[in-house]
């Protein structure tokens, strides 16, 4: 399994075995939405924050 | 200043709506679709059309790359230059544009769709996103040399890709920065209507409230056109008309009360 | 002022184009074509192409409705506003119009072409002309508020109907309106070739009485590119350079000299 | 047969068997170039001057 940590907290973080590439989750430390940029090696990002209004 | 909005269904009558236009006096802007003229192209070629449905119920077309040479296609090349041919050979001398020529509609790309794949939560982005700005002075340039502006997407994002967008929230923005009295929608059916497999139940007067009431129970695409119509009212609009785009004299048909003539309440929270 | 035109090969390296001419002080107006990208989609939507040959042995593209169709889609449409999107993202505030927008391009009708067909002397019209006039009004207004034309095909008739017409006659048109002192044409060879399949033979330079002698050899397409050229000069072009569109820096090698440079000769029939 | 006459000269003019639609025929009595614009019936009008130029 491939590590990274969370760009918010720092915290370690460790990919889930069907981790998927765009998939949103969330940092078990600080609680950030993050999203998964690639999956080996496991690369996040925070998410960008949800739209005012409904997506297009 | 009128902004008549042309939807893209098959059976609209373009011709029947641009000669009406040519009889005008008061100056007017042309916002135009043509998902009918996409859908047939789309199937034409065997390119299909993604659907996706964000986690908050709204579902939208998913613009890859593919899908914006589909709308420079159908929308920017075909439709817009048919209604501008149109146009000229009805002594308007219409000029067509979209979003991204000279900058004329601004938008800002969508960070992403939230949808649920494989039981998963997951952020897609495409070429999409929302119009925030017109540039005015292309505008004015245009229709204070007698030019007739004829609009259509992809508008143009930050980045100066071209997104996709809907045509009623450039109608929006259009109407928030030319205050048009009145806007006109031709679409395929006689207006609102209280049962929507009866064209007889047409609503022929609402006011801006009750499109807010509406908007609350209505759902996908229905809800998003009533939130477009009650942002028109917000930014000052004080008539919009859901006209039948398929009859014979579309437009004056329209003026003469035909369809559904939604006007500002006396007491709307709005004065 | 600088006349570009972009060929509409396949491999016509339009990236490289626009990123050049993002470094140019010189103001420009872009004429380009779309032919690959128009007989793909032919291809792709199973429309066959009719090719007709005139009694005076020039061949062209017979254009009914459809072939206008498949202009405003490929032209109009994808072509044309790819590289409106490729120079907004490079700092060029490009307008992309065909010749119908705002009467942007006039020209006048084919009264028809005299074909033999079944042994028979034929008279076929279609949707095809010749261009005569350029709105120069509009042109103007663009190029004084800083914004870049990109032009193509189709054209307006004198009724108002949209017409195929050939790019290199409305870059003569253009020309003679506007004086441009160089025009660039970008093709999918390194120039004018001795040797029509050794790309090595490329004749680095001509002058305009080398032309009208190459234009009576010539035969269907390349007698009438040449003639065009040759109009050029007679219009008042001093220099026209044909050069490889494929390559990295197209623009930039072009005005290094590399390709076919043809000048005034100063002995011409025209001082 | 169908008749017709030359818009030029006004001399009568019969459709030959194979006539065809956009055929061009010289008028027999003033050489004007007709233009076949019917078959059933038969009609004619001038042609159009030869373009100065090729075709386009």
């Amino acid at each position: 399994m491939s590590n990274s940590s969370c760009p918010v907290c720092d915290n370690a973080l460790i990919a889930a075995a069907n981790a998927q590439v765009s998939e949103l989750i969330i940092c078990p430390d600080c609680g950030s939405e993050l999203e998964i940029k690639t999956v080996n090696p496991f690369s996040v990002v925070e998410a960008p924050r949800e739209e005012e209004d409904w997506g297009e | 200043m009128l902004i008549i909005k042309i939807g893209g269904g098959k059976e609209i009558n373009i011709r029947g709506i641009i000669k009406d236009l040519s009889g005008m006096k008061e100056q007017f802007i042309i916002v135009h679709g043509a998902n009918a003229l996409r859908d047939e192209l789309a199937e034409r070629l065997a390119i299909s059309k993604k659907i996706v449905t964000s986690v908050s119920g709204y579902s939208s077309v998913y613009s890859d790359e593919t899908m914006i040479d589909l709308l420079f296609m159908a929308y920017a090349g075909l439709r817009n230059k048919r209604i501008v041919e149109l146009c000229q050979q009805n002594g308007i001398n219409a000029v067509g544009m979209t979003g991204v020529d000279g900058k004329m509609i601004q938008g800002k790309r969508n960070t992403g769709i939230r949808i649920r794949e494989d039981e998963k939560l997951k952020i897609i982005r495409d070429f999409s996103g929302k119009p925030f700005h017109i540039n005015m002075e292309l505008l004015h340039l245009l229709l204070e040399h007698a030019y007739t502006p004829v609009l259509t997407i992809p508008i143009i994002d930050e980045q100066g890709h071209a997104i996709n967008s809907e045509n009623d929230d450039i109608i929006v923005v259009l109407q928030k920065e030319f205050k048009a009295g009145t806007v006109i929608h031709f679409i395929e059916a006689p207006g609102f209507l209280e049962k929507s497999d009866d064209p007889a139940s047409v609503i022929s007067h609402l006011n801006d409230s009750d499109i807010a009431l509406w908007e609350e129970q209505a759902q996908g695409r229905f809800k998003r056109k009533l939130h477009a119509i009650h942002k028109l009212f917000e930014n000052g609009t004080s008539t919009v008309i859901i006209a039948d785009g398929r009859i014979e004299h579309p437009v004056n048909k329209a003026l003469e009360g035909y369809g559904t003539i939604i006007q500002r309440s006396r007491y709307g929270k709005y004065n």
